[in-house]
């Protein structure tokens, strides 16, 4: 339990735990503090402290979406190549028929989560490895190297980027990977903004200038002091990132941009698009990977804003 | 402040019911009209320009020929057309009724200007100027002078429609030329409207028309840019039939349209048809005993069954659709496994290693790229499929059509999926020369049949000069297919174009199907 | 140097950057650059495209060709489309007045009812009306805004039959247009609101937990009047920024709206030269696009300005 | 330094009673006594200081008797303001009593004012919030209030909070309370954060409420000496608990409690004796006197929890106070209590 | 005054000055130092008092090398400190050590306070065998238990924290040390403690004091010397 501690499900107890042994539990609480919300914390629902159960949804809702990519063979009925017979309504043998060519579109479903966690978890690691590197110096070094670096991001942060997709995945060769690529070019402006305004705040505090009248390098502060203190924005950022990437992907996929010859969501809908499934009603065929879509995004979200709060109990204290 | 909020969301609400009622009582309108839905949008009312408005136009500015129902070409505009003994020199014969829609008569005259304009003008009308020498005016008829026999012109006056000399002599640059109210025209209709924004186009009984009176006020084209709403549109009776240039209705929406009881059903075969095509110039494609193989490796009919769901028939190795004039019966194709595989054998295509994968001559396993453009993404895979079963891998290289084209034109490929339409089948020498004569350029061409028997072969029917002649050609093409594999037809299709029943009298042409001047006089209200 | 002034500065540079990558990406590309630029269902004779290549410009050495690129950009002109036959400027210009008239009732509904909701739900968090809001925001925030508009159309359009299924008008009188407007709307609407609804919720979030929100407590307001009096407009301030931020974002998913419900917008101009490859209305409505955003971008700053006395004062 | 208590004393009158307030917050450690047990009167026009060190639950308290507590906290006990008890009220019955008849003086004043409002505005609010007043008529009564604390001259009152210093801040916040003449004003630390001047200057100000306004003050503070200077009564917190309570100069000049004495002895006059260890933690607080394991006076008896004790009067003590005509419920809230087992 | 030589100056202060530029085409200068000198001798207090905003934290950095002026000199033991390396700056480096205000901001809150002591003892490269019996050692220095070690910053008190802090900086034997309002965020008995425990320290090892503060209470209690620091310019008290 205490890994999922550490992932903020039990939030607000962990930290007011923290505040009231250090100083005068917080003086305030502008919220509705009432004589109900006082009775319903007496009572505390979700065991001893306030449980994130959101945040525990999203994990469980992620954790299965992860199975499925990784175990996608084995859990998955059939190939999603094989044929059987074209349009077969949710029955015994296919639990959620078939779609134009007698694939079978559970399997479809279960291989195609790959596609859509791969390009998300890849264009958010980029973007936020690249959000976070150029955050972490702008904030660190301040002055001129932070002037250059913000002034690119305030200019990439501009530039629309679905329409800079289209336009450049019209002209390169449609590929996931590519896909990814260019996301996590394009998506590191917003976290590196926020990990810059993080590392100032750190970087003010007299820790920092300890470190530095002692004669550490700059690199140990920046990575072992200053790093380590903005982890918890960097987490949710990032998951917010994939959440996006997810979506793009599957609209990219949606205009036709998408990678042929992988099983995707967004490509399913695609085809249940444009080969009639949306006419003839065939639910089975649009529904289950637009909601497996929303689905995980929802769950990437739910740990993201988790985290948030999580962070946001503990900045009381800070 | 939530009270506030809660009422202008309750406004917002009622607001928008408001709206809908009213939207429904405004889609009534009076007079009779009769509304084609289709989904070939017209994004700008240039009449040159823009390509969907051209094929709408044929009902305001009909064509000079028309193509009759056995594939013959026929007078529409013109009377009848002569040619001379050597080909050389075309005569049609304009007919003596028809007033343009401000009143003015239609005269050889204006015959005479559109063509010469669009030779100056329209890029896509460039051969005019190669082919044609002069053109004049005798008497009733127009008289085409050529530099060289040219058998199928009249069948390029079937496309090509008539403009008023009187308006367009002022318009300089026709591509460009933009006009969103009347279009002056000749036909039973004139196009009185052209909204893009609304997405239709609208036409009004021409005034001076002297013909058998239309039935309709107006006819309405009402274009969808999404397929599906353009169903629905018909599903719910707000668009009575469908159209679509060399398309069919989609054959996964058409049980839908049929459960409904209003619909009835135009078929006809499709003259242009779906085709594997093959790099010639590469191993081991190039190689006939493997072409051989591979058409009898292809399950056609789970493709027919899949792709257009069954709504068409297992071809022939003749390539050429029967619905196209001059057809003859060949060999049809089949799918055998065994029988593919010993061919493969036969010709020297082992499996050495035993690791299920053929070899090529050369002792290397084949592994062939498989060009794809997003439309073909389906019978791509099967296709992939059926060559997996046979031993030979492919990789799939799934491209946009722009890099398609530059590859396909460079060789750049071992197999691809492409398509043809009616008049891609009978440009050129017709029965699909256009697309395999490699002396022959352009978008969707492929260019890769460089054997001199099959280029002389399109010699002779460009310069061919009577039916029986060219009939005896069109033999000899649909042999060479069939004994060459160029290309391998994959299915030859059906095009359904629905109708609602309360509407009869739709007359279907090859070319243009239910898009026609006899059509729109005939169709009524039951 | 205030920061306006950078502010400003960093919106011509961003604009310069697109318009410099807008010239790049065909001429860098892979392929004849001709081709690139007019797109490739341009019908084109051998001798009338190195007529053209001459014409454009594409025999000059680049540095040339990126001068007269500038000069042409400056004066409108932004190429010429062969698949449309017309000016891309003139193209633009007519659809962009239809995107626009579907963008900024929704932008506006979104703003305003997505932070009205979202502030509350920031406000009231774990009270059960504001719990329900947020699943149903987080989900509609979680659904592409193409499927979304799919499934509107499905069942208001066709299921239900109150709304016509495309297009901008069929009579052209105004209750007509709004009519067909609607369904578009407020299906962007949704879209709107709940991604201003989450931020807004996170920003109050924030806000209710600062000390002059404790204060106004301790002052003696209650409840909502805490929330409407003080946080909300501090809650707004970093809002502003991200809507417009956003607003690229919201922009890109009017054009699926658009591509949905066949309407004859921006989307759908894209789209279609997306589907022929028509490069010069690619690059074109994105330049545009992108100028929007900028200004919406300037728009904002000089609104975050206005509320807040802090930027004033600096 | 404050008189004793003089004559008229004898006809104030009781405006808050505070009896047995606990405040705890249930944690996965275990639960947080911020207060325990804390028992108090608070008479009017006088001024009543709370010492204690950080985190000994004396803001807690504050914020307690005025429910702004967060909404995890579990409290007990009754805070009686007239005839109702606060802690039973409805929220809004409360927020009618907070600004208007309790208000409260917050520590770090520039960041307890809404960056984005005006001054005036802020400082009207109460009158628009609790009187219904209108913006316009509000802003002249906030302007005379805010003159009457020197705020004037050179738009201030147009001027938005971060324009203006800490100390201005604080002169605003402290015409913000006393705008509608509560009954109490609480101030929780307000000189925290200020310059030694600016200090000096807040506590003077608000030692003028008592007089110009009638108002009672319950003033929290870690600072011995300005507690003592200022306050007519004063209470000592340790560790959640009040360990002794009296009048401030008998307090000060004689602390009778240890854990007072050691305090008194840190001050820098008395040469900065520290008290051995360390302030223990709220939620495993030691069995008995919280103090006994820093007390160098410690006994067996120690191990147990002392109760408040009243403390005989000496016979000097009663002459210099005045005690002699208490009512018994007076004396017991006027009389010096400590809990200690020694006293 | 003293005489010249008689007791070596460690840390010297010539002629400092700090202006501010604003702006970047039209520059409005701020000035914030003006002409500051003064030397810090060993074994010695100097304190250094002014109202907030005054600039003292500002020289105080300035002092310890962490920021540098417009114009004049900082020396350390004769040296000017800027063009410093190597060896000699890694000297400088680890003599003159800062204690700030803010106990809690003092020290890393992600690291345990094991973790924060044997960061200093990594970055003296002692073997790692050596590190619990320093670490016991200096935590013995300034009176803290080793059962502290396992907790985080944010789970001890402040005074606790400073404590912390200064065993940090004193692994480090330091020559001087600039103590920015080293009590000020304090509760009044660990005030007590702490200059208690500076006074002691500078017994025992001879370290100089760079006093800063706003109390005069402590300032009389702890320095030898008082400077007021005000409209940046030093005045001697």
């Amino acid at each position: 339990m205490a890994g999922l501690q550490e992932l903020g499900f039990f939030n607000s107890a962990r930290s007011s735990g923290q505040q009231a042994t250090k100083r005068e539990a917080g003086t305030v609480n502008p919220g509705t503090g009432d004589a109900a919300s006082m009775n319903r914390h007496e009572r505390g629902h979700f065991g001893p402290g306030s449980f994130s159960f959101p945040g525990f949804l999203g994990l469980m809702l992620f954790l299965s979406f992860l199975l499925m990519a990784s175990f996608s063979f084995a859990i998955a009925p059939c190939d999603p190549w094989v044929r059987f017979q074209p349009f077969l309504p949710p029955g015994w043998g296919h639990f959620l028929g078939t779609n134009d060519l007698g694939n079978d579109i559970l399997s479809e479903l279960i291989y195609g989560s790959k596609v859509s966690l791969i390009v998300g978890f890849g264009a958010a690691l980029l973007s936020t490895f690249l959000g976070t590197l150029i955050g972490l110096l702008s904030g660190y070094y301040k002055g001129l190297v932070d002037e250059i670096l913000m002034g690119i991001t305030d200019i990439f942060l501009m530039i629309p980027q679905i329409p800079l997709i289209i336009v450049l995945a019209a002209f390169l060769k449609p590929s996931f990977w590519m896909v990814a690529l260019l996301l996590g070019c394009l998506w590191w402006t917003s976290t590196a903004r926020v990990i810059r305004s993080k590392t100032l705040q750190i970087r003010e505090m007299s820790f920092i200038e300890g470190s530095r009248s002692m004669g550490f390098s700059d690199l140990h502060i920046i990575f072992s002091d200053v790093l380590p203190n903005i982890f918890y924005v960097i987490l949710p950022k990032f998951l917010l990132a994939v959440a996006s990437a997810m979506i793009a992907e599957a609209s990219i996929s949606f205009l036709g941009l998408g990678d042929a010859s992988m099983k995707s969501w967004g490509m399913m809908i695609n085809f249940a698009f444009t080969r009639g499934g949306f006419i003839n009603g065939y639910w089975w065929w649009y529904l289950p990977p637009g909601l497996c879509i929303s689905l995980s995004v929802l769950s990437v979200i739910l740990m993201g804003f988790a985290l948030e709060e999580r962070d946001l109990e503990t900045e009381r204290i800070e | 402040m939530k009270h506030r909020l809660g009422r202008l969301m309750a406004g917002f609400i009622l607001f928008m019911l408001i709206l809908a009622i009213q939207g429904q009582c405004a889609g009534e309108v009076s007079g009779t009209v009769l509304k084609i839905g289709s989904p070939s949008v017209v994004k700008s009312a240039s009449l040159l320009g823009d390509s969907s408005l051209g094929v709408f136009s044929h009902l305001s500015n009909p064509t000079l020929m028309k193509m009759a129902e056995n594939g013959s070409i026929v007078g529409l505009t013109a009377d009848r057309a002569e040619v001379s003994k050597d080909g050389m020199i075309w005569k049609f014969f304009i007919r003596d009724n028809f007033y343009w829609s401000d009143g003015e008569k239609l005269t050889p005259d204006d015959v005479m200007f559109t063509f010469n304009y669009l030779a100056d003008k329209s890029p896509s009308a460039g051969w005019i100027k190669k082919t044609v020498e002069n053109i004049s005016v005798d008497g009733n008829a127009v008289v085409f002078k050529l530099n060289k026999p040219y058998s199928r012109l009249n069948l390029e006056f079937a496309t090509y429609t008539i403009l008023p000399r009187h308006i367009w002599e002022k318009i300089d640059k026709p591509l460009e030329y933009v006009n969103n109210g009347e279009v002056v025209g000749f036909g039973p209709y004139y196009i009185s409207k052209i909204d893009t924004d609304a997405g239709v186009i609208y036409f009004k009984k021409n005034p001076y028309w002297k013909g058998s009176s239309p039935y309709f006020d107006s006819i309405e084209i009402h274009t969808f840019s999404n397929m599906d709403v353009l169903s629905m549109a018909l599903e719910k009776g707000e668009v009575d039939a469908f159209y679509k240039y060399a398309g069919s209705y989609p054959y996964t929406s058409i049980q839908k349209l049929k459960d409904t009881g209003n619909f009835d059903f135009i078929e006809k075969d499709n003259i242009g048809l779906t085709f594997l095509a093959m790099n010639l110039k590469k191993e081991p494609m190039s190689d006939l005993e493997f072409r051989k193989a591979l058409s009898y490796a292809l399950n056609y009919s789970e493709i027919l069954n899949l792709d257009a769901l069954g709504y068409g028939q297992v071809p022939n190795a003749g390539f050429v659709p029967p619905s196209m004039m001059d057809f003859k019966e060949t060999r049809k194709l089949q799918y055998n496994l065994s029988k593919a595989r010993e061919l493969l054998s036969e010709a020297g295509y082992k499996d050495s290693n035993g690791d299920g994968i053929l070899d090529g001559k050369d002792g290397k396993a084949i592994k062939l790229t498989f060009l794809t453009r997003t439309d073909y993404q389906r019978p791509t895979e099967l296709v992939i499929g059926y060559l997996k079963d046979l031993g030979i891998n492919a990789e799939i290289k799934s491209v946009d059509s722009s890099t398609w084209i530059k590859q396909k034109d460079a060789y750049e490929y071992d197999m691809t999926i492409t398509r043809s339409t009616p008049w891609g089948m009978l440009m050129h020498a017709n029965w699909g020369t256009g697309y395999f004569d490699s002396t022959r350029t352009g978008e969707g061409v492929l260019h890769n049949v460089d054997d001199p028997a099959f280029l002389k072969l399109c010699d002779g029917i460009l310069a061919a000069t009577s039916q029986s002649e060219l009939k005896e050609y069109a033999y000899q093409v649909q042999d060479y297919y069939a004994a060459n594999l160029p290309g391998i037809a994959l299915y030859w299709s059906r095009i359904v174009t629905p109708y609602n029943k309360v509407f009869t009298g739709w007359y279907s042409d090859p070319l243009y199907g239910i898009y026609n001047v006899d059509s729109f006089l005939e169709v009524r209200k039951a | 140097m205030s920061p306006a002034k950078k502010r400003l500065l960093r919106c011509i540079l961003a604009l310069f950057l697109i318009v410099s990558l807008n010239f790049i990406i065909p001429r860098s590309m892979p392929g004849d650059p001709l081709t690139n630029l007019l797109g490739e269902d341009a019908y084109l004779t051998e001798g009338s495209a190195s007529e053209l290549r001459s014409l454009m410009g594409l025999d000059l050495p680049l540095h040339e060709q990126y001068l007269a690129y500038w000069r042409s950009i400056l004066s409108f002109d932004l190429g010429y489309s062969y698949h449309l036959h017309s000016s891309v400027s003139s193209l633009i210009l007519s659809r962009m007045k239809w995107t626009l008239l579907l963008a900024v009732p929704s932008l506006s509904a979104g703003a305003i009812f997505g932070t009205i909701l979202g502030g509350l739900a920031g406000w009231k968090r774990g009270c059960g009306m504001e719990r329900v809001n947020t699943a149903f925001f987080l989900m509609i925030y979680c659904t592409p805004p193409y499927f979304l508009s799919l499934l509107a159309l499905y069942l208001f359009s066709f299921r239900l039959g109150l709304f016509p299924l495309k297009g901008l008008y069929s009579t052209g009188s105004f209750l007509d247009i709004a009519h067909h407007l609607m369904l578009p709307i407020l299906v962007m609407s949704l879209f709107s609101v709940s991604r201003n609804f989450m931020i807004m919720r996170g920003s109050v979030l924030v806000e209710r937990r600062s000390l002059y929100a404790a204060y106004a407590r301790a002052k003696g307001l209650y409840g909502n009047e805490i929330l409407f009096r003080h946080c909300f407009k501090n809650a707004l301030l970093p809002i502003i920024t991200i809507i417009a931020l956003d607003f690229g974002f919201i922009f890109s998913g009017a054009l699926f709206i658009e591509i949905v419900f066949s309407m004859n917008g921006m989307g759908n101009l894209i789209y279609d030269s997306l589907l022929s490859r028509d490069y010069p209305v690619l690059q074109g409505s994105f330049l545009i696009v992108t100028i929007m955003v900028i200004l919406a971008n300037l728009l904002a700053d000089l609104q975050y300005s206005r509320i807040d006395p802090r930027v004033r004062w600096q | 330094m404050y008189p004793g208590i003089s004559p008229e004393k004898h006809q104030q009158r009781r405006i808050l009673k505070v009896e047995g307030l606990s405040v705890s917050f249930p944690t996965t450690l275990g639960s947080v006594m911020a207060a325990q047990d804390i028992s108090f009167d608070l008479w009017e026009k006088e001024i009543l200081a709370l010492v204690g060190e950080t985190g000994c639950g004396k803001s807690v308290l504050a914020s307690a008797i005025l429910r702004l507590l967060p909404g995890n906290a579990v409290v007990s006990g009754s805070v009686v303001f007239g005839d109702r008890d606060l802690l039973c009220l409805s929220e809004k019955d409360i927020s009618r009593i907070r600004g208007s008849q309790i208000s409260m003086v917050f520590q770090n004043p520039t960041l307890a004012h809404n960056p984005l409002i005006r001054m005036e505005d802020q400082i009207a609010e109460p009158l628009c919030v609790h009187r219904g007043r209108s913006k316009k008529s509000s802003r002249k009564l906030a302007e005379k209030v805010a003159i009457s604390f020197g705020l004037e001259g050179g738009g201030i009152l147009k001027m938005y909070p971060f324009e203006l210093s800490g100390g201005m801040n604080q002169r605003a916040m402290i015409s913000t309370s006393v705008i509608l003449s509560p009954r109490i004003i609480i101030a929780d630390e307000p000189t925290k954060g200020l310059d030694d001047a600016l200090a000096r200057q807040a506590i003077r100000e608000l030692s003028s409420i008592k007089e110009q306004w009638g108002a009672s003050l319950l003033l929290i503070t870690h600072d011995l000496s300005m507690a003592s200077a200022v306050s007519d009564r004063m209470a000592v917190m340790y560790c959640g608990q009040i360990v002794e309570i009296g009048l401030s100069s008998e307090v000060f000049e004689n602390p009778l409690h240890p854990y007072s004495r050691a305090l008194k002895g840190c001050l820098p006059e008395n040469g900065y004796n520290p008290i051995p260890g360390s302030s223990p933690s709220l939620i495993q607080p030691p069995s008995g006197c919280r103090y006994h394991p820093r007390c160098s006076q410690m006994t067996a008896l120690c191990k147990e929890a002392p109760p408040m004790m009243a403390v005989a009067k000496s016979s000097s003590n009663s002459k210099k106070i005045g005690m002699s005509g208490c009512s018994d419920d007076r004396h017991e809230s006027c009389g010096r209590q400590v809990r200690c087992w020694r006293c | 005054m003293r005489q010249a030589g008689e007791m070596l100056a460690l840390l010297n202060a010539e002629g400092i000055s700090l202006e501010h530029e604003q702006g970047l085409i039209f520059k409005k200068r701020r000035s914030i130092l003006k002409d500051i000198s003064m030397e810090l001798v060993e074994g010695e207090t100097l304190g250094l008092m002014g109202v907030s905003g005054s600039g003292k934290t500002t020289l105080a950095k300035i002092m310890a090398g962490l920021e540098h002026p417009s114009s004049g000199i900082v020396s350390f033991q004769g040296k000017d400190i800027r063009p410093l390396s190597g060896k000699e700056y890694l000297d400088f480096r680890r003599s003159v050590q800062m204690i700030f205000q803010d106990p809690e901001g003092s020290l890393n809150p992600r690291k345990s306070i094991e973790g924060s002591i044997h960061e200093v003892l990594g970055l003296l490269r002692i073997p790692k065998r050596h590190w619990r019996a320093r670490t016991s050692d200096i935590l013995n220095t300034v009176g803290l238990s080793e059962e502290l070690l396992c907790r985080c910053p944010g789970q001890v008190s402040g005074g606790q924290n400073q404590r912390i802090v200064l065993a940090r900086v004193l692994l480090l034997n330091p020559k001087v040390m600039i103590l920015d309002e080293p009590t000020s965020a304090l509760d009044l008995s660990v005030q007590a403690y702490i200059l208690t425990l500076l006074k002691k320290l500078q017994k025992e090892r001879g370290l100089s004091y760079l006093l800063i503060s706003h109390q005069a209470d402590v300032v009389r209690f702890m320095a030898h010397e008082v400077y007021v620091l005000g409209e940046g310019r030093l005045k001697r008290v």
